[in-house]
């Protein structure tokens, strides 16, 4: 189904773009008048992801980060971030609360846990040596329909 | 960051502000962790009055206090934090580990 | 030259994306702090460029505009603004101040006028039946270096 | 949009807010024209005070509405544009059409 409205965006895998990454998106679901609630579970959702792709899935290298955002009837949002950094071997581990791969460090392993229970959908799609893609949606209460 | 710190003899209170992400993190923790150093405070008061989000970085952040101030044996309380950001606290368990006011 | 920083971004040629495409690009600049009159006069050419994509380039029809923004050393950024549209015959003639294809309504024929005095750079590349592109560079004053 | 206006015999002030693009205009238009039509004011006059942006589109509209002004042998004023707004207003000569306070 062609969504009503669309937005892909790509950009390095540098820290400073984790919140550039948020403003995009909440400006970008402005349109369907979300409610602060709403727009606060979705930045942080996409922080998670992008942050993942850029620690874990680019470590220190640069890469590009692609996300897209689509609006769908009825307040349907679906975003997508993808990297083609060292992708996961073990999802299902990954996505287990307090697991991380870098426990030494300040990384909670609650990353998926937020996307999981802030968003109404998560999907991971990953493969070793080829990147990662994560696929969540919401559900917005709506107030005010996407215009045509 | 330059964050504003207010410290009695027992407590030392950071007030954190704006955006909390991984980004910004690690300059947030090495200005902490040099306060602690300086002050050795009881209870460490983490004031999240003024901040206005916060990913599971900030999780790690307070996390990786906790375990500093455990090691001098002091505590750590979480103060005036928004409740966009308790339910990110909630969500990691956080007040199991700190006192959250 | 390879910028420090760089970020694409497509969005379809609906009207509401105009607030987007602004604060898309005003979000992904805040890393080089800005002033006040730099973030005002590159939001206001960007908005101007994107609005001509979809109110001449595409007129009502729905097609992809692609909005690229890099950073080079010194506060040097390069804004591109692309579109598949319709083109323009004389890129001369639509550049002069006041010129409008849409004289009736209510375009003042400034656009073009406005992109060249708020950013440092303006070229036009357009082709008939192909679509146009706008590439605009603007030095900020630098108060702090992108981070690298 | 629902734009609060005031008018007395003469004048019929128009309290503009928030970003002027071509996106908005239309309807900004619309009911600028509607009160017109209700008011048949001497003088529109536009309050800028509250707008944050605004692009050519927005010249556009005080053009448009200077025209039709015009044809009521009346004028248009704008007020209390920010420095942003008058810079795009100056460029486009607006000055000479519009008494700008
Ligand atoms: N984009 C990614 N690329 C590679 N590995 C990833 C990616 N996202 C998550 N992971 C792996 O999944 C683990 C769990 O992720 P997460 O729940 O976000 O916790 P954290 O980021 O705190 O480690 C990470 O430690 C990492 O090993
Ligand atoms: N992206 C575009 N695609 C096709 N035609 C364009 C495009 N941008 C500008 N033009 C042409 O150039 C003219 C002048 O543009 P501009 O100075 O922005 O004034 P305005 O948008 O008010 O007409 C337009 O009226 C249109 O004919």
């Amino acid at each position: 189904m062609k969504p009503l409205n669309e937005m892909k965006v790509q950009f390095f895998s540098r820290s400073v773009n984790e919140s550039f990454a948020r403003v995009a998106v909440a400006a970008f679901i402005a349109q369907l008048d979300p409610t602060l609630d709403e727009l606060s579970d979705i930045k942080t959702a996409v922080s998670e992801a992008v942050t993942n792709s850029i620690v874990h899935g680019y470590k220190d290298q640069i890469g590009n980060i692609y996300l897209t955002v689509k609006i769908y009837e009825n307040g349907r949002i679906n975003i997508a971030i993808r990297d083609r950094g060292c992708g996961i071997d073990d999802v299902k581990t990954a996505m287990e609360p307090m697991y991380t791969s870098k426990p030494g460090g300040e990384r909670a392993g609650l990353g998926f846990t937020v996307m999981q229970s802030f968003m109404d959908k998560l999907r991971v799609r990953s493969r070793s040596g080829y990147g990662t893609t994560v696929i969540m949606e919401k559900m917005l209460k709506m107030r005010k329909d996407a215009e045509s | 960051m330059a964050l504003k710190t207010e410290s009695d003899a027992h407590i030392l209170t950071v007030f954190l502000e704006g955006e909390i992400d991984h980004h910004i993190a690690k300059s947030i923790r090495e200005e902490i962790d040099m306060s602690i150093e300086r002050v050795h405070p009881a209870t460490l008061a983490l004031d999240f009055g003024e901040v206005t989000f916060m990913d599971s970085s900030g999780i790690g952040l307070v996390m990786g206090r906790y375990r500093e101030m455990k090691q001098l044996n002091g505590s750590v309380t979480v103060k005036n934090a928004p409740a966009s950001i308790r339910k990110v606290m909630r969500l990691a368990g956080l007040d199991k580990l700190a006192h959250i006011e």
